[in-house]
């Protein structure tokens, strides 16, 4: 049996606000799923219900075949769901190295040994570095994160992610605020990440042209509910993206918003 | 810029967990103190220095314990004195109901440790789901009704008075172990006492040392970086914060182990009280936070200025009335030590943000600095 | 045009980093100029020290001839500069409306100004009462605009404003900053998309390494595909 | 837009209003245990009172704690300082204080409390630029700035005014009580009820009509950003801390007359109850704290009466059980 | 070679008042016993001052160092009472005389007592005996109101022995916390114990430090149910609150202005002169410790310590509150104690006592409570 990701019916209220409305959705591996829609769609909450920084107020979320919706974020974390945020959380006066060395050594399991020394562990610190070559960070590692620019944290906190190995990743606009040079970077690694046919990516982005030059599948969110499902070039031509997301009347080109 | 990182090959530093001082001047530092230490009854015979030497081993491990919490995972507590009572008590009660005998003396520890424990366990467990502010508060109260408590149940703890307790025979003054004409000092149960607090502080330090800079210990830096993201990588924090909180409380129940068999005495205001709270506060940040090495340092500086700062400050106030000085007497005068102390909290802050630890590893030249510190 | 802003070999250092080092620059009144560079260039840093929030360590920086480098931010803030941060830096425990009584600084809120901005956000008219701290990125990103706007202004810095928009809220973005500059600001803006770059700017600079390594007229620039890839790192159209 | 578009305001959020209902609760589930009706009258009054002078000293430290995110551990040293200038005030008057005439010892009292305020104020100014300015957002450091601040103030009263306790009697028309059939209400708690409803009133109306309220949270959070929209956030956090300070005084006039003595050290005794007034009433809420303050003096009173052993941790297992229900306290205002 | 006396003592911290007081009191008393010479036999008196800041700790560490390392022959101290207790057994390891004052815990001659201690200061017992037997009649129903710990309750427990020789009765005995600032609570359970009881009623007060109970009581107006406040003396600025509680009888260890006796006449005296007050409670007290010193070493003769045990137990000495004795078996100094009346007189800054009469050692029968 494939590895698969589903929501049953997922839903969140705040209040009298339905960020989360009753999503059904199943994401399989090989797959990488573009998550698109307004500024405040619910995008990230999805993503939060999904990776355990919320609890569902109802529905499900069904992961490897195991019911996950009661765990807490660190065994969803641990069982394999990888999570990259939209507004950068990092270890801030931690060097870049020991924030991805961090996230190493969670991959690998040592949580608890207090009998030997970190630096005991070169396997940890070798992977680590390794990464951050990766996301042309190398040069930056004894630096503290609060030091490095927006765009250079946006890319640690892609490493941390990948650093997690995980079997879902969940890029929240990994490329939002980074300049056009280092884009492509970013893109390469997802592109890279998707050669491997066993992963489930999910991608939310508001840059269209990422969208379509990496996708393979789109969903389109809009006040909490699904919309729209399908293939890129399907989805994108829907009226309701043409409409309400990229605010152009239909039929119009959409090559003007970028 | 390469990524500073120190030798870990060599098998010697692994006793310092791969943490060595890193700055010569701190390593000096280190080593004249615990020499020293080490050397008291017989470079400074006499009850006083003895009593300060022992004082010193007591609190820096009491305080390393201490800067566990503080230094590694951010959380100020209040209720460090608590644990540290309980060991004190624990041995206390266990002689003075049981007699000095070694029965008594393992019951306490079996007891007290345990109990300091669970304890931790307890109060980390109801401050989860409160407001993490809210933390320092809270283990402020419960360490005031522990006060309480202790303070009530007289018929067990002696109430304000506290226990006054016998050692078993081999730990008394009275038992001559090498007697003087051998080396020209003698060797006495007080200083067999002397070395075993000495031994088990050590030990109790290199053991925290470890935990530090284990795994474990990172991950405890990381959550007080920043908790959520700890847990997003898969960290479950409540479980490292409840450890660490654990095994706090376990070593300062160590300590109060120690303090208690060196006093032959266990009673609130030694052990309970507020103003020992802030005195290892104090010893904390003057030695650096997150540092553990800091704890020797600011442990040694702090009792060598309460113990002595006292008599210095009575030749200063003396001096200067002779010298006709105005007002200078009057704010040097013994009885005003505790101005000086206050000052002292204030200057610790504004002039060793980093303790006096961090000054040595930035300022002694040494340009491996931790990056990540 | 005069030139509302001008910096004159100004150098920041934070902690032991010399991070801005002799920027010359401009910004004529009543323009739009973009700043543009790659990660790490100093764009921040450059608003940041006009602001005072960093202190310029030497050269001059003069706001509508006056001198401001020494200034203290409130009062820099108080000869009418908008400043939209790059973190967006809404007040999370405030609801949105308390956010921008805070940002209308002379008075009460204007109800037009409010009507007008709610054309272009609509999700602050919605999420009113709420904490700003529970908005999604781009509602904060909203907010934060909004607060520069709320009052006229003479300068505003904005850093990244584009950054987590939709694209429809981005062309409201661009609508609304062009009627602000039809409206007499000033607008320095500091912006990774090159079309919401080159739809709003008339100036262009391009900053490397903490010093300014191009200036010239935006529309120039965005049809030399060369000088792009050589200031940019990659040309704007291939990306786009 | 299309239709799906939903634009409409969310409708405001409810007012909460269980932390209010608390204490009225509490005083009526205690009419039959207590009995008497006049026992319980009395009471209830006197822990209305002792709640107010508890709120007046907790306010000032909610106010700097809360909205400004100080943790001012030397709170007791305005509340000392506020004590002993109010004795300078009362030395040369002594005959005025024990003459027996409301009006006479209102005008030694009005004017001390005043200079208490006054000094208690001034000092809070010292402090907050010389201890409280490098240290905003370090909540460790402001412990030990305000620790050692404390040390040096209550070491600086011992030597210019002598170790020993001042008596500090109370005026002789504010002496004794109201004895209405068989209810006796002390008149100098009627006083200080309303002295702290007015305390109470004012902050309300000062952060519910003016931006302060608003703008003191923004700042805790975002100083760079208050700056940046034009306000002197330093000089704001000064008014506010020397507020603080200022009621601190208040309330060290109010509490010293209450005990009747000052003492360098009379705070020590208030810290613990204060921390957890101010805990209780959730972190910067005048409200909660207001709350607070009437549930902690209702709690060791009637516990007091019923079961008199509860007394001892009466205050802990309040604070538990406030915290087991709310665990932020009756009124969360920030979410850090 | 100098006769060496260390004297322990709170001097910084919350006791510092007392210590202040004490310390005062031993070099007035040392002054007067040696006519000013500061000399016995020959040998000059040093006196050497520690503070151990009311930390039993510190009081262990600094009695310990004055036998050891400053060769002190003999100690005074100290202020705290649980210091007192830590410091017990510290003289009987240095087999030292140890002279406690002013720490009053019962205990200290009691069941922690050693043969090297000796006490001057007035224990728990004799202060709770004197005000039993000062206000214990016929006919009147006492109630008790004290502190929630041992002082408190101890005090009672002697309180209530020896009221029950007086005749009175005891209607019932409340308990507060040490730290509680409204009585309130507990004044109304007094009133409810008391208000029905036929005769003279007596609400008894045992409290130190902060909190003030009587006056916080005499405000609710026990009057208006016929019901009267006790309670011991104090030191003078704690009575400037007894002002308010005309009339109040009790029993105290020392008011300056009532033992009639040479030295207390020049105590306050020389006391006024040099501080312009007149002396207090731990001023008595340490002027009685340094006469019993004086005492001592001329009747031993030297200062070694069995020869100073033979010559204290019995030992007979003047202070201002007249003729001490300490008690062979638990070397207890016996004391008068004084029954007084509360005065309010508007040109003194605290109330007056009143003398109504002395409580002479044979007045007051205060157990053995040592094992020997
Ligand atoms: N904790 C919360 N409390 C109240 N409302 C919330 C909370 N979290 C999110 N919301 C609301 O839910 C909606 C969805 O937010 P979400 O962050 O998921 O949007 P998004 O699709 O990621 O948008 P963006 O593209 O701007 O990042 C928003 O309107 C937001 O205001
Ligand atoms: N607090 C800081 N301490 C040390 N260095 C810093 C700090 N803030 C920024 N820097 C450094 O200053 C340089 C310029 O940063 P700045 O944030 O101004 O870049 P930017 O052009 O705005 O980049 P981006 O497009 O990524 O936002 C970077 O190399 C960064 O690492
Ligand atoms: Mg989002
Ligand atoms: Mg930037």
């Amino acid at each position: 049996m494939t590895l698969t990701l589903e929501t049953r019916d997922l839903t969140i209220r705040f209040g009298g606000h339905v960020a989360v409305n009753d999503v059904t959705c199943t994401f399989r591996p090989g797959e990488l799923t573009a998550i698109v829609g307004p500024n405040g769609a619910g995008k990230t909450t999805y993503f939060n219900l999904i990776s355990g920084q919320l609890r569902a107020s109802s529905g499900s979320i069904l992961f490897d075949g195991f019911d996950i919706t009661e765990h807490s974020a660190p065994l969803r974390t641990r069982a394999g769901l990888g999570r990259a945020f939209q507004l950068t959380n990092l270890f801030p006066n931690l060097s870049v190295e020991e924030n991805v060395r961090l996230a190493v050594q969670a991959a690998s399991g040592t949580h608890y040994d207090m009998l030997r020394p970190w630096m005991v562990r070169r396997d940890l610190i070798a992977r680590a570095d390794a990464i951050l070559d990766q996301v042309a960070l190398g040069n930056r590692r004894g630096v503290t994160a609060t030091a490095l620019s927006h765009g250079d944290q946006r890319k640690l906190e892609v490493a941390l992610m990948i650093a997690l190995e995980p079997k879902v990743f969940m890029f929240d606009e990994p490329t939002a605020g980074m300049s056009i040079d280092e884009v492509p970077v970013v893109l390469n690694l997802i592109a890279h990440l998707k050669q491997d046919k066993s992963k489930i990516i999910l991608l939310v982005e508001h840059k269209m042209d990422v969208v379509r030059s990496l996708a393979d599948r789109i969903i389109v969110l809009h006040n909490g509910q699904l919309v729209a499902d399908g293939p890129p070039a399907e989805v994108i031509a829907s009226p309701i993206v043409q409409e309400a997301y990229l605010g152009v009347a239909p039929g119009k080109a959409t090559e003007g918003a970028a | 810029m390469a990524a500073a990182r120190p030798l870990c090959g060599d098998q010697p530093m692994m006793i310092l967990s791969g943490d060595p001082p890193r700055s010569r001047a701190l390593t000096l530092v280190l080593v004249v103190i615990i020499l020293a230490l080490a050397a008291t009854p017989f470079l400074f015979p006499g009850a006083k220095a003895l009593n300060v030497a022992a004082k010193i081993c007591v609190f820096a491990a009491l305080v390393a314990s201490y800067d566990l919490l503080l230094g590694y995972t951010g959380s100020v507590s209040f209720a460090h004195t608590m644990f540290y009572g309980i060991g004190s008590y624990a041995i206390a009660i266990a002689l003075y109901g049981m007699g000095p005998n070694w029965a008594a003396v393992a019951t306490g520890i079996v007891v007290g440790l345990p109990l300091a424990a669970l304890l931790a366990l307890a109060i980390g467990l109801f401050s989860l789901r409160v407001a993490a502010i809210f933390f320092a508060m809270i283990t402020l109260a419960v360490a005031s009704a522990f006060q309480v408590l202790a303070s009530q149940l007289s018929w067990l703890t002696g109430g304000e008075d506290g226990r006054s307790f016998q050692l078993p025979e081999l730990l008394r003054p009275g038992t001559v172990l090498v007697s003087k004409s051998l080396f020209g000092f003698e060797i006495n149960g007080r200083i067999l006492t002397f070395y075993l607090v000495f031994a088990v502080s050590a030990l109790m330090i290199l053991a925290l040392l470890r935990v530090v800079n284990s795994p474990f210990g990172r991950v405890l830096q990381a959550i007080r970086e920043n908790r959520f993201r700890a847990e997003a990588l898969g960290f479950r924090t409540v479980f490292h914060l409840t450890y660490a909180n654990c095994l706090a409380a376990l070593v300062a129940a160590g300590a109060g182990v120690l303090n208690a068999l060196w006093l032959r005495y266990a009673g609130p205001d030694t052990s309970l009280s507020f103003s020992i709270m802030l005195d290892i506060l104090l010893m904390v940040v003057i030695g650096g936070m997150g540092t553990i090495y800091g704890a020797i340092i600011g442990a040694t500086i702090f009792i060598l200025a309460q113990n002595y700062l006292q008599s210095l400050m009575g030749v200063a106030s003396k001096a200067a009335s002779e010298a006709g000085l105005p007002l200078l007497p009057g704010l040097l005068h013994p009885d005003r030590w505790l101005l000086w102390l206050g000052l002292l909290f204030i200057a610790s802050v504004y002039f060793f943000p980093t303790g006096v630890v961090g000054r040595l590893r930035n300022g002694g030249g040494d340009k491996s600095a931790d990056a990540s510190h | 045009m005069t030139d509302l802003l001008k910096l004159s070999g100004v150098h920041t250092h934070i902690g032991r980093y010399h991070i801005l080092q002799g920027i010359d620059l401009a910004v004529p009144q009543g323009e739009v100029t973009m700043l543009l560079g790659r990660n790490g260039a100093g764009k921040t840093t450059t608003l940041r020290t006009i602001m005072g929030l960093w202190q310029a360590s030497s050269g001059e920086i003069s706001l509508a001839g006056e001198r401001i480098e020494s200034r203290a931010t409130p009062d820099i803030a108080r000869l009418g500069v908008g400043y939209v941060p790059e973190s967006m830096a809404v007040f999370s425990d405030l609801t949105v409306k308390e956010n921008l009584v805070l940002a209308a600084r002379d008075g009460p809120m204007d109800d037009t100004q409010l009507e007008w901005i709610f054309g272009f956000f609509p999700a602050l008219r919605r999420f009113w009462l709420s904490r700003a701290g529970s908005l999604s990125g781009g509602q904060k990103q909203m907010l934060s605009i909004a607060r520069a706007i709320v009052e006229p202004r003479k300068l505003l810095l904005i850093d990244e404003p584009t950054k987590g928009l939709a694209p429809a809220i981005v062309m409201a973005l661009i609508e609304c900053l062009k009627e602000i500059k039809r409206q007499g600001a000033t607008i320095l803006l500091v912006e990774q998309n090159f079309f919401a770059a080159r739809e709003l700017g008339d100036n262009v600079l391009v900053m490397d390494n903490g010093t300014i390594v191009h200036r010239g007229e935006m529309a120039a620039l965005a049809s030399d595909v060369p000088l792009q890839e050589r200031l940019l790192g990659l040309s704007l159209e291939a990306h786009q | 837009m299309t239709e799906l578009a939903v634009t409409d305001p969310l409708p405001k959020p409810k007012r909460d209003i269980a932390p209010i209902l608390l204490p009225v609760a509490l005083a009526l589930v205690t009419i039959p245990l207590i009995g008497s009706p006049s026992t319980w009258l009395t009471l209830t009054a006197a822990s209305l009172a002792m709640g107010m002078m508890i709120f007046i000293m907790a306010s000032g430290l909610t106010l700097v704690f809360g909205l400004m995110d100080v943790l001012n551990f030397g709170h007791g040293a305005f509340i000392a300082v506020g004590a002993y200038i109010a004795t300078l005030v009362f030395a040369p008057f002594a005959a005025s204080v024990q003459a027996d005439s409301l009006w006479v010892n209102l005008a030694v009292l009005a004017p001390a409390a005043l200079l208490s305020m006054a000094v208690s104020g001034a000092l809070g100014l010292v402090v907050e630029r010389v201890l409280i300015l490098p240290v905003y957002g370090q909540h460790l450091k402001q412990i030990l700035m305000t620790t050692g601040g404390l040390i040096v103030a209550e070491q600086t009263l011992y030597a210019l005014w002598g170790p020993q306790i001042i008596p500090m009697p109370l005026p002789a028309s504010l002496r004794g009580s109201f004895i209405l059939g068989d209810v006796a209400i002390a008149k100098y708690r009627v006083l200080a009820t309303l002295i702290g409803l007015a305390v109470f009133v004012a902050i309300q109306l000062v952060l519910n009509r003016t931006k302060l309220g608003l703008l003191i949270r923004a700042g805790v959070e975002n100083r760079e950003m208050v700056e940046a929209l034009g306000y002197r956030i330093r000089r704001l956090f000064l008014g506010v801390f020397m507020t603080g300070s200022a009621l601190a005084g208040l309330g060290g006039v109010m509490w010293a007359l209450y005990r009747e003595q000052v003492h360098a050290s009379m705070s020590d005794e208030l810290t613990v109850l204060i921390f957890v007034v101010v805990i209780i009433g959730g972190l910067g809420s005048i409200g909660g704290c207001f709350i607070g303050a009437i549930l902690v003096a209702m709690v060791a009173n009637y516990g007091g009466f019923l079961v008199p052993k509860l007394a001892l941790v009466s205050n802990i297992l309040l604070m538990v059980a406030i915290l087991m229900w709310r665990p932020r306290g009756l009124y969360a205002v920030t979410s850090r | 070679d100098d006769l060496k006396v260390a004297l322990i003592y709170g001097k910084t911290g919350p006791l510092e008042a007392y210590a202040k007081q004490t310390e005062t009191g031993l070099q007035m008393g040392f002054e007067y016993a040696t006519k000013g010479t500061m000399m016995i036999d020959g040998r000059k008196i040093v006196i050497i001052t520690k503070d151990d800041q009311g930390k039993p700790d510190l009081s262990k560490a600094a009695l310990a160092e004055a036998y050891q390392d400053d060769k002190a022959d003999i100690a005074i101290g100290t202020t705290s009472s649980a210091a007192a207790l830590a410091i017990l057994p510290v003289a009987e390891e240095n087999k030292k005389i140890l002279i406690v004052e002013p720490a009053v815990a019962d205990q200290i001659t009691g069941e922690k007592w050693n043969r090297y201690i000796f006490r001057t200061g007035r224990n728990s017992s004799q202060d709770a005996i004197s005000n039993a037997v000062a206000i214990g009649k016929q006919g009147v129903t006492v109630a008790t109101l004290a502190q929630d710990n041992a002082f408190g309750r101890d005090g009672v427990a002697a309180f209530r022995a020896a009221l029950a020789k007086t005749g009175a009765t005891l209607a019932t005995e409340e308990y507060a916390p040490a730290n509680t600032t409204d009585f309130t609570a507990i004044a109304q359970r007094l009133f409810d114990a008391l208000k029905d009881k036929p005769g003279r009623k007596i609400i008894w007060i045992i409290w130190a430090g902060a909190g003030n109970p009587p006056s916080k009581l005499q405000d609710m107006d026990p009057k208006r149910y016929g019901i009267e406040l006790s309670t011991g003396g104090n030191i003078l600025p704690a009575l400037a609150a007894y002002k308010g509680m005309p009339g109040m009888e009790g029993a105290t260890y020392y008011y300056y202005d009532i033992p009639k006796n040479p030295v207390n006449d020049w105590l306050v005296a020389e006391h006024q002169k040099r501080f312009n007050a007149p002396p207090d409670f731990f001023t008595a007290g340490g002027f009685a410790a340094a006469m019993s010193v004086v005492a001592a070493v001329t009747r031993a003769k030297s200062t070694d310590t069995e020869k100073l045990i033979t010559a204290m137990e019995g030992l007979e000495f003047d202070t201002p509150k007249g003729k001490m004795v300490f008690r062979k078996e638990d070397h207890q100094a016996l004391q008068s104690m004084y029954h007084f009346k509360v005065k309010v007189d508007p040109n003194v800054a605290w109330a007056v006592l009143e003398p109504v009469r002395e409580l002479k050692i044979e007045d007051m029968d205060v157990p053995v409570k040592n094992k020997r």
